[in-house]
C-alpha cells in the first residue's frame, strides 16, 4: 500500500537557515515523532528507529536511512528510510524529497514529497488509517522542523519554540501532538503570513 | 489472534480509575472493548495495563435532568436503544444506536468508548456533533466540561487529556419544531459506515432557525457541515436548497480511500446521507 | 383389500429416496457435542504456530530463533533449513508442481509461511512468533497476471528457471505454468472469420476465497513406540491426504490414521494440503508428542486455498437468428506463487471445456495459460466442480451480450440453442457426453412461474421513469461427479468412489463410504439410498466416514461428487447384497431365485401370496442358515468408477432494482429452478440450494481479494471481507424438475454446487441488464454499491436537476 | 503473568479457574472448561460463532475476557436442554433444517434463545435484524429463519 504525500511547512527563518537544518540529518529525524538516529554509519546512511502511538495502537519500526542525493543548489535533499516493525509483521519505507524554498519577508518554506509505502498487517489491516495518519505525523514534524528554524533565532519566539523542541515526546502522541497544532494555530493568528 | 500480556485492573469509582491511570505507565481504559480488543488481539495495540471501568455504577444510566439528557459514558447501544428516556426526548440517538455494529456487539459498546475511541468510522461522534453534545470529564485536575464541537481533533485523537476519562455524556432534549434525520450507508451489518450523516434542524415557523450537519467517516474524524448549514439556516429549505447544501457538504468531506469506496464515492454518498437527513429532518420538524 | 396402502405405508415407514427425513446429525450440533478439529485435545498436546512474511516477494536474508527459543514454554522453531535434511522443506501440489513447505531462501507472496514455532499453548506460539527474527530483502513484486509473461517481469519462481519442460505442457515465459487447450482451433477460427455476427467480451472473474466458517486445522499425534502417524485434520479428501503424507513421509499406508473428524464446511478450501499439516506432522514426529495447528481467520483468508482469478474472453460467432456457429473462449489463469491447484491431474484448468454450456455448439477452441504471481497458492472449486463456474460464467455472459447486439430477448435466444430434448446424450463439440436434459419444459417452466413478459414491460415502464430495473437469466448446465477413471485422476489415483455395507445379524447397517460430508447430510442421505434398496428402515442404518483406518479409499467431497459417485457406490453394493440376499431367500422358501420379486422390504414368491421373507428374516439367515456353498454374512464393497459425468442444470431468475444515489442493489426475486435428477431428500436438497444461492450473492455481489502494488491483500477479516447476513441475504424461491440421469444407479446427479455456479452469472446478468439499455453489455464482479454506483455515476445518471 | 481466579456460573453450575488476563473467555469456556460447543470463527467479533449468554445478554466471548466473566452467569449451548429435553429452539432447528456443518449452529441457537426472550413474537423481518450478528455459510439463513418461527410458535404455546 503507497500513499503520497505533498506537504508545506512555513518555516520562521531564512532559507539559509533551512538548508543549514535540513542536512543535519540526526536533528531533522529528531522532528519526527518518535524517531531517532540510533547510528550514524557514515552521513549517507544511518540507522534508525521509529515509535508510533496512535490512540490505542502503537508500533516500532527499526531501519535504515540512506541520504541518496543532496543538492546544494536547489537545497534539495532525497532520504529513503526503510524499517520493519520489530514483530516482524508489517514494514514502512518513505521516500522522500525535501526542499527548501524562500518566502516573502526573509522568511522560507519546507515542502516535500513523500512516498510512504506500507507493506504486512499494518497494509492489510491499516489501511483505512494510513493516509490519514501519514498526515498527521508530517504535520507534526512540519511543526517540529519549524521550532528548530524558530529556535535558531533570538527573542521570545526562539524561546517558545526551544521550549517546545525540549517537550517533544518520543512517539507520536495524540495530546502532545493536540499541542503543537494548538501552537500552530495560534502562529497562523498571530503570526501575520 | 491472541492479546500480548497485559495487567488486569478493575476500577470501582471513577476517582480509583484515574488515580489508576496515572499509577500505570500506558495504562488503557477497557469499556466496552469492542474497539480495543480487536485491536488487542491483532497486536496492534499493546497496553501494558487495562483499566476495566465496567464496574463502575456512576458511569451508567440515562437521566434527565431539566431539558438536558445525561448519559452515563458506560451505557450501552442496546441500553440506548431500550431508553425510554431517549425513545422519548432523543430518538437521534435511538435510531443512530441501532445501527451500530450487531445485536451482541450493542450488548457490550458503550456510547463513551466509541465516543472517546477516536475512529473516524465510529458512529456517535458526528451524532454527538448534530446534537451539540456537551462532555463531562474528569481528571485528575477534577471535573470540566467540552463541547463535542472542537472535541474531535484527527484520527485517534481528541481533546481527553493526560488520565482524562470521559464521564457524562450530556444532549439537550428534543423539543417541539426540531427535527432529526440519520442515515447510514454501510456495505453490510457489522461494518463501519461508508459514510453517516446526523442531522438536527430546528424550525421557527417554516424558517430553519438553526441547523446540524454532521459527517461520520469522510474525514480524518467526525466533522460539521458548517457551510452547508449556512446555506440553509434562516431560509425557508426547499429542494434547490437541499441541492446547494449537499454540494456544499461533498466538498467538506476528506475521506480515506479504502475497500468501501474512493474519495469521489463516499463523498458523494456523504452527500446523499445528508440530504436524506435532512429531508427527515425537515418532515419531522415539520410536525 | 387395501393392499396398497399396507405397502405404501411400509415404503414411507422405511424413509427412504424421495423422502425429507430429518437430518440425523442434527442432534449433536445442537446441542454442541459435534467434533472439530479445534476441539480435540489430547495429552500433552503441543501448539504450532506461524512466523509470516510481511512481504509478497523478498529473499530471506537471516532467520534468527535465540529469543523465540529463549521463551519458556517454547519447544522447537523450524525452519526450511531445519526441513531440508528431511527433505521436506518443499512438497508436491496437487498440480504436478511443488510448493514450499516453509519459505526456502525467498517469500513468494504475503504472508507465506516461513517458520513455525511450537509451543505450550496458543498463547506462547503467539507470543513467539513475534520473537522469530527475520532479516529480507525486498523484490520487485507481481501480482498483475497480464504482466507476468512480459520479458521485462521478475521471475518468480527460481527453482524452475530453464526448465522449460512443465507438468502439463511447454512453459514459454519462466513465469508461465502451462498452456493448455481443448476443440479446433482452425475450424473455430475459420468460422469466426465467415459468421455473419461475432461479439467478444472480456471479463474478470477475481480472486475469492471459500471461507468456511471453521477455518483449517489439524492434531498431528506420532507414536514413537509404534510408528504409527494419526492426524485429525478439516479434510475433504481424508484418503488422497494419507497417500500424499505417506509418499512426503516414507511411513507405509497402513501406519498413517487419518480422521475428518466433523468439519465446519469446506467449499474447496478444505482440499488442499497445506504446510501447516506438514509442520505439525514432523513437530509431532520429532518432539514425540500431539501438536495441533488451527489457522486464524486472517490465516485462513490469506493462505489457504484461494479460487478463481481468471481472466476470460468470450467470442461466439454466430448467424443474424442469434444461431450460435463457434465458440472462443481465452484464459489467462492466476494460479499464485505455486500452482497447488486441486483439479484432476490431466485438466490443469479442471473442466472449463464444459463452457459451451447448455448450447448445441457446432465447433470451439479453449485456450488457457497459467501463469504465477506473487499470491497465494491453491486454485479449488469454490462450491463447483473443477473451475465450472468459471466455465458458466463465460458462456453465459457472452450468450447475454450476443443477445444485446442481436436485440433478441436473453429467453429466446437461449432457446434457439438449448440442445433439444431428443439430441441427448449429446455429445459436445469439446468432448462431453451430456447425459441428459430438458433445457426447453425448465426454461418455460420459470418465465411463466415469474410471468417474465410483465417483468419486461415493467422494466420498460421503469425505465422511461429513470428507474433502474434489472432481470437477470442464467441457464446453465453443471459437469459433477468427476469422474470416469479414463479421463479423471488425482496423483495417478482414478476418481472412483466406495461404500462398504454391513447387514447385521439382525438386520441393522453400517455402512462406510470414501466421500466425507461437511453438512451435506451424508448420515442422513446414504442411509436413505441403502433403506430404498434394502428394504431396512433408514433409522437403522448408521454411516460412518471420514476415518481412514474403517472407511475404504475414497477421494471424497467436493464438486458435487458425493451423490453421483459416492452414492452410486452405495446403491451398487446395495444392490450386490441384495442380490445375495435374494438367493437365501430363495434357499428358505425353497423356490428359485427367479421365482421371487421384490416389494420394498422382502422377497416374494410370485403368484403366491403369503409366501415372502423380509429383509431382516434373510439378514438373520445369512448368518446361520445360507445355501451350501455360500460364504455367511451379509455385506459388500463397491468401488464405483461412474461410466460418465453428470449433468446437473438449472435455470435461474433474478429481478433486482439498483438505488441510483448509493449503487445499492436489492434482490426483489431470485427464483431458482434446478433438475439434478432422481432427489434423494428434498429438504436437504432444497438447504443446499438456498446455501448455493447465498454464496453465489457474496461471490457476485462483494467478495474479491484485491492486492496492491505491493502484494499486500486488502481485506483479510470478515470485517471486509464479505460474508453476508440475514440481512443482506435475499429471499430464495427453488423449483425443480426431474430428469434422471441414465448411467447413474439411482438417476441422480448433484445438486450442491448448482446455485453457486448459476446465479453468479445471473446476478452479473441482472445488474447488467439495468444498464442494457444504455449499451453496456458487461460489468465486473463484485457488484458492490460502490462499484455499481461508479458505472451509475461514469453513465450521469445521478444527475440532478 | 500472574493468574487470576475467576468465578462464574456455567449453566447453572458454579465453576471456579485460574486464567492469564489476557485470557478469552471463549478460550476458557473451551480449553479449562472443556465445553467445546462454543466456536471461535472469525475472531473479530464478526461472525457470532461464539455466542455465549452472559447476565441475560448475547454476546461475542471472543471479544470478551475471561476476567471480565468474573461472578456473572453464563449459558451455552450446552445448557440449552433440560431434564425435559432438546429446548424448542433445538428441536426447531432439527424440524426446519436450520443447520448444516452444524459449526455456527451453538451461536445461532444460544443467540436464537436470547432473541425470543426479547422478542417473543417476531416478524421475519425483526428476525433477521435480530440474528445479525451470527453467520452461516451453509444454510443461506432461510430456514434458520423459518426455525426461529416455529420456536417463536412453541414457545408461545407454551
Amino acid at each position: 500500500m503507497q500513499v503520497d504525500l505533498e506537504k508545506e511547512f512555513e518555516l520562521p527563518g531564512s532559507a539559509a537557515q533551512g538548508w543549514e537544518f535540513l542536512q543535519n540529518i540526526p536533528a531533522v529525524a529528531s522532528c519526527m515523532p518518535g524517531a531517532e538516529i540510533t547510528d550514524t554509519i557514515d552521513e549517507h546512511n544511518y540507522k534508525g528507529k521509529v515509535k508510533m502511538k496512535i490512540g490505542p495502537a502503537a508500533m516500532a519500526f527499526n531501519g535504515d536511512i540512506v541520504i541518496s542525493n543532496i543538492d546544494a543548489q536547489k537545497r534539495e535533499l532525497n532520504l529513503m528510510g526503510k524499517g520493519q516493525d520489530s514483530k516482524g509483521s508489517s514494514s514502512a519505507s518513505m521516500d522522500l524529497t525535501a526542499w527548501i524554498v524562500d518566502a516573502d519577508g526573509g522568511k522560507s518554506a519546507l515542502k516535500g514529497n513523500a512516498s510512504v509505502t506500507v507493506t504486512g498487517k499494518a497494509a492489510s489491516l491499516g489501511g483505512r488509517m494510513m493516509m490519514q495518519v501519514a498526515d498527521q505525523i508530517l504535520n507534526q514534524f512540519g511543526a517540529n522542523f519549524a521550532d528548530h528554524i524558530a529556535a535558531m533565532g533570538a527573542g521570545v519566539e526562539a524561546e517558545e519554540a526551544r521550549e517546545h523542541i525540549a517537550q517533544q515526546p518520543q512517539e507520536i502522541n495524540g495530546l502532545r501532538f493536540a499541542w503543537s497544532v494548538f501552537i500552530g494555530w495560534l502562529r497562523s493568528l498571530f503570526g501575520g503570513k | 489472534m491472541i492479546p500480548s500480556e497485559f495487567e488486569y485492573h478493575k476500577a470501582t469509582s471513577i476517582q480509583d480509575a484515574i488515580a489508576q491511570l496515572g499509577a500505570h505507565e500506558d495504562a488503557k481504559l477497557l469499556a466496552g472493548g469492542h474497539s480495543l480488543l480487536p485491536m488487542m488481539k491483532l497486536r496492534f495495540a499493546e497496553p501494558p495495563h487495562l483499566i476495566d471501568i465496567n464496574g463502575i455504577e456512576e458511569l451508567r444510566g440515562i437521566r434527565l435532568e431539566g431539558d438536558t439528557i445525561c448519559i452515563g459514558a458506560m451505557t450501552t447501544e442496546n441500553e440506548l436503544i431500550h431508553s425510554e428516556i431517549l425513545q422519548q426526548h432523543c430518538p437521534l440517538l435511538v435510531e443512530a444506536a441501532r445501527l451500530v455494529a450487531d445485536p451482541q456487539v450493542r450488548n457490550r459498546g458503550t456510547i463513551g468508548g466509541d465516543v472517546a475511541h477516536g475512529d473516524p468510522g465510529n458512529d456517535h461522534p458526528a451524532v454527538m456533533l448534530a446534537l451539540d453534545a456537551t462532555f463531562v470529564l474528569h481528571g485528575p485536575g477534577g471535573e470540566r466540561q467540552q463541547a463535542a464541537n472542537g472535541f474531535f481533533l484527527g484520527t485517534y485523537w481528541n481533546d481527553l487529556q493526560e488520565h482524562e476519562i470521559l464521564v457524562e455524556l450530556r444532549v439537550p432534549v428534543i423539543k417541539k419544531g426540531v427535527g432529526h434525520g440519520y442515515s447510514k450507508l454501510k456495505r453490510k451489518t457489522g461494518d463501519y459506515a461508508v459514510a453517516g450523516s446526523p442531522v438536527v434542524i430546528e424550525l421557527d415557523g417554516e424558517v430553519c432557525r438553526d441547523i446540524r450537519i454532521a459527517l461520520t467517516n469522510v474525514a480524518p474524524m467526525a466533522i460539521r457541515a458548517e457551510a452547508a448549514e449556512n446555506i440553509l439556516r434562516g431560509k425557508v429549505i426547499d429542494d434547490a436548497l437541499i441541492e446547494q447544501a449537499a454540494a456544499e457538504v461533498l466538498a467538506a468531506c476528506d475521506p480515506a480511500e479504502d475497500l468501501r469506496g474512493d474519495v469521489l464515492y463516499k463523498s458523494h454518498m456523504a452527500a446523499e446521507m445528508a440530504r436524506r437527513s435532512i429531508r427527515a429532518a425537515l418532515l419531522q420538524a415539520r410536525g | 383389500m387395501d393392499n396398497t396402502a399396507e405397502v405404501q405405508d411400509r415404503e414411507d415407514s422405511l424413509k427412504g429416496v424421495g423422502c425429507s427425513r430429518k437430518r440425523k446429525e442434527d442432534a449433536r450440533f445442537v446441542q454442541g457435542t459435534g467434533r472439530y478439529t479445534d476441539d480435540l485435545k489430547l495429552p500433552g498436546m503441543l501448539f504450532a504456530d506461524m512466523v509470516r512474511s510481511p512481504y509478497a516477494h523478498a529473499r530471506i536474508k537471516s532467520i534468527n530463533k535465540e529469543k523465540a527459543l529463549a521463551l519458556p514454554g517454547v519447544h522447537a522453531v523450524l525452519t526450511a533449513e531445519d526441513l531440508k535434511p528431511l527433505n521436506l522443506h518443499w512438497m508436491p501440489t496437487l498440480a504436478g508442481d511443488v510448493q514450499a513447505v516453509l519459505a526456502d531462501e525467498k517469500v513468494h507472496f504475503q504472508y507465506q509461511e516461513v517458520a513455525v514455532v511450537i509451543a505450550d499453548d496458543r498463547y506462547i506460539a503467539a507470543d513467539a512468533i513475534e520473537l522469530v527474527e527475520v532479516e529480507y530483502e525486498e523484490l520487485e513484486v507481481l501480482v498483475d497476471a497480464h504482466r507476468a509473461m512480459d520479458d521485462d517481469a521478475p521471475i518468480l519462481r527460481e527453482d524452475l528457471v530453464g526448465k522449460m519442460d512443465g507438468a502439463h505442457s511447454t512453459r514459454v515465459h519462466n513465469n508461465h505454468i502451462f498452456n493448455w487447450q481443448a476443440g479446433e482451433k482452425e475450424a473455430t477460427d475459420r468460422v469466426f472469420e465467415q459468421a455473419e455476427v461475432t461479439v467478444k467480451q472480456d471479463m474478470y472473474y477475481p480472486r475469492v476465497h471459500p471461507c468456511p466458517m471453521e477455518t483449517c486445522g489439524c492434531v498431528a499425534s506420532f507414536d514413537k513406540i509404534n510408528e504409527h502417524l494419526t492426524v485429525h485434520l478439516t479434510s475433504q479428501a481424508p484418503h488422497i491426504v494419507r497417500t500424499v503424507v505417506s509418499m512426503l513421509s516414507g511411513i507405509p499406508e497402513s501406519r498413517i490414521r487419518i480422521v475428518s473428524p466433523d468439519i465446519g464446511g469446506g467449499f474447496g478450501n478444505k482440499v488442499g494440503i497445506y504446510p501447516g499439516y506438514v509442520v505439525s506432522i514432523v513437530a509431532s514426529i520429532v518432539l514425540g508428542v500431539p501438536v495441533k495447528w488451527v489457522e486464524d481467520r486472517m490465516e485462513n483468508i490469506s493462505t489457504t486455498a484461494f479460487a478463481r482469478d481468471y481472466h476470460m474472453t468470450g467470442e461466439i460467432a454466430a448467424d443474424k437468428e442469434g444461431r450460435i456457429k463457434a465458440l472462443r473462449v481465452n484464459v489467462l489463469a492466476d494460479h499464485g506463487a505455486f500452482d497447488a491447484c486441486a483439479d484432476p491431474s490431466k485438466f490443469p484448468a479442471g473442466l472449463m471445456h464444459i463452457c459451451t454450456g447448455s448450447y448445441d455448439v457446432p465447433v470451439a477452441h479453449l485456450n488457457v495459460d497459467g501463469v504465477y504471481t506473487n499470491k497465494a497458492p491453491g486454485g479449488v472449486a469454490y462450491r463447483c466442480s473443477f473451475r465450472v463456474t468459471e466455465a458458466v460464467y463465460v458462456i453465459e455472459r457472452t450468450m447475454d451480450v450476443l443477445a444485446q447486439k442481436l436485440g433478441i430477448d436473453k429467453a429466446e435466444i437461449r432457446r434457439r440453442n438449448f440442445v433439444k430434448v431428443e439430441q441427448f446424450p449429446y455429445k459436445t463439440c469439446l468432448g462431453w457426453e451430456l447425459d441428459s436434459g430438458d433445457y426447453h419444459t425448465a426454461l418455460e417452466k420459470v418465465l411463466n412461474a415469474v410471468d417474465y413478459d410483465a417483468l419486461r414491460k415493467e422494466q420498460q415502464e421503469k425505465r422511461t421513469q429513470g428507474e433502474l430495473m434489472g432481470i437477470g437469466l442464467c441457464t446453465f448446465t453443471e459437469i459433477v461427479g468427476a469422474g470416469p477413471s479414463r479421463n479423471c485422476d488425482i496423483l495417478g489415483v482414478g476418481m472412483f468412489d466406495s461404500a462398504e455395507i454391513r447387514v447385521h445379524p439382525t438386520g441393522s447397517v453400517m455402512a462406510r463410504m470414501g466421500t466425507i460430508t461437511q453438512g451435506q447430510g451424508h448420515q442422513t442421505t446414504y442411509a436413505q439410498i441403502i433403506a430404498s434398496e434394502l428394504g431396512i428402515s433408514s433409522d437403522e442404518i448408521s454411516i460412518e466416514e471420514g476415518d481412514t483406518d474403517t472407511a475404504p479409499y475414497g477421494l471424497g467431497t467436493y464438486g458435487s461428487r458425493s451423490t453421483p459417485v459416492g452414492g452410486a457406490a452405495t446403491a451398487v453394493a446395495a444392490r450386490k447384497i441384495r442380490a445375495k440376499a435374494q438367493k437365501i431367500a430363495a434357499h428358505l422358501l425353497e423356490v428359485s431365485e427367479n421365482d421371487l420379486e421384490w416389494e420394498v422390504d422382502r422377497f416374494k414368491v410370485k403368484g403366491v401370496p403369503g409366501q415372502e421373507k423380509t429383509m431382516k428374516e434373510v439378514a438373520w439367515a445369512a448368518y446361520n442358515n445360507v445355501p451350501e456353498g455360500m460364504e455367511p454374512g451379509l455385506e459388500a464393497v463397491d468401488y464405483y468408477d461412474p461410466p460418465n459425468f453428470t449433468y446437473p442444470f438449472g435455470i435461474y431468475l433474478c429481478v433486482l432494482d439498483i438505488d441510483k444515489s448509493t449503487g445499492e442493489t436489492k434482490v426483489r426475486r431470485f427464483y431458482a429452478l434446478d433438475d439434478c435428477g432422481t432427489r434423494i431428500n428434498p429438504m436437504i436438497i432444497e438447504g443446499q440450494i438456498h446455501g448455493g444461492l447465498t454464496e453465489g450473492f457474496a461471490v457476485a455481489m462483494g467478495q474479491e481479494m484485491p492486492f496492491d502494488e505491493q502484494g499486500n491483500l486488502l481485506g483479510n477479516t470478515l470485517m471486509d471481507y464479505f460474508v453476508p447476513t440475514f440481512v443482506e441475504t435475499p429471499h430464495w424461491e427453488t423449483d425443480y424438475t426431474v430428469t434422471p440421469s441414465p448411467h447413474h444407479p439411482l438417476g441422480a446427479k448433484g445438486v450442491a454446487e448448482s446455485p453457486h455456479v448459476g446465479s453468479i452469472p445471473c446476478f452479473t446478468s441482472a445488474i447488467v441488464d439495468a444498464f442494457a439499455h444504455l449499451d453496456v453489455t458487461h460489468m465486473d464482479m463484485p457488484h458492490s454499491a460502490y462499484r455499481v454506483w461508479q458505472k451509475v455515476h461514469e453513465l450521469g445518471l445521478d444527475k440532478r436537476a | 503473568m500472574a493468574k487470576q481466579h475467576v468465578s462464574f456460573k456455567l449453566n447453572g453450575k458454579q465453576v471456579d479457574a485460574l486464567v492469564e488476563p489476557r485470557e478469552l473467555l471463549v478460550h476458557t469456556i473451551r480449553e479449562t472448561l472443556s465445553l467445546t460447543g462454543t466456536h471461535i470463527g472469525c475472531e473479530t467479533s464478526h461472525c457470532g460463532a461464539c455466542t455465549v449468554d452472559l447476565d441475560g445478554k448475547s454476546v461475542k466471548s471472543c471479544t470478551v475476557l475471561a476476567v471480565q466473566a468474573d461472578g456473572s452467569e453464563l449459558k451455552t449451548v450446552e445448557g440449552l436442554a433440560d431434564a425435559g429435553g432438546l429446548h424448542a429452539v433445538q428441536k426447531a432447528f432439527i424440524e426446519e433444517h436450520g443447520l448444516q456443518c452444524g459449526f455456527c449452529t451453538p451461536g445461532m441457537l444460544i443467540r436464537a434463545y436470547r432473541f425470543l426472550q426479547e422478542n417473543p413474537n417476531p416478524t421475519e423481518e425483526e428476525i433477521r435484524w435480530g440474528m445479525s450478528g451470527n453467520l452461516c455459510r451453509c444454510t443461506g439463513y432461510q430456514n434458520i429463519v423459518k426455525a426461529v418461527q416455529t420456536a417463536a410458535k412453541t414457545l408461545q404455546q407454551a
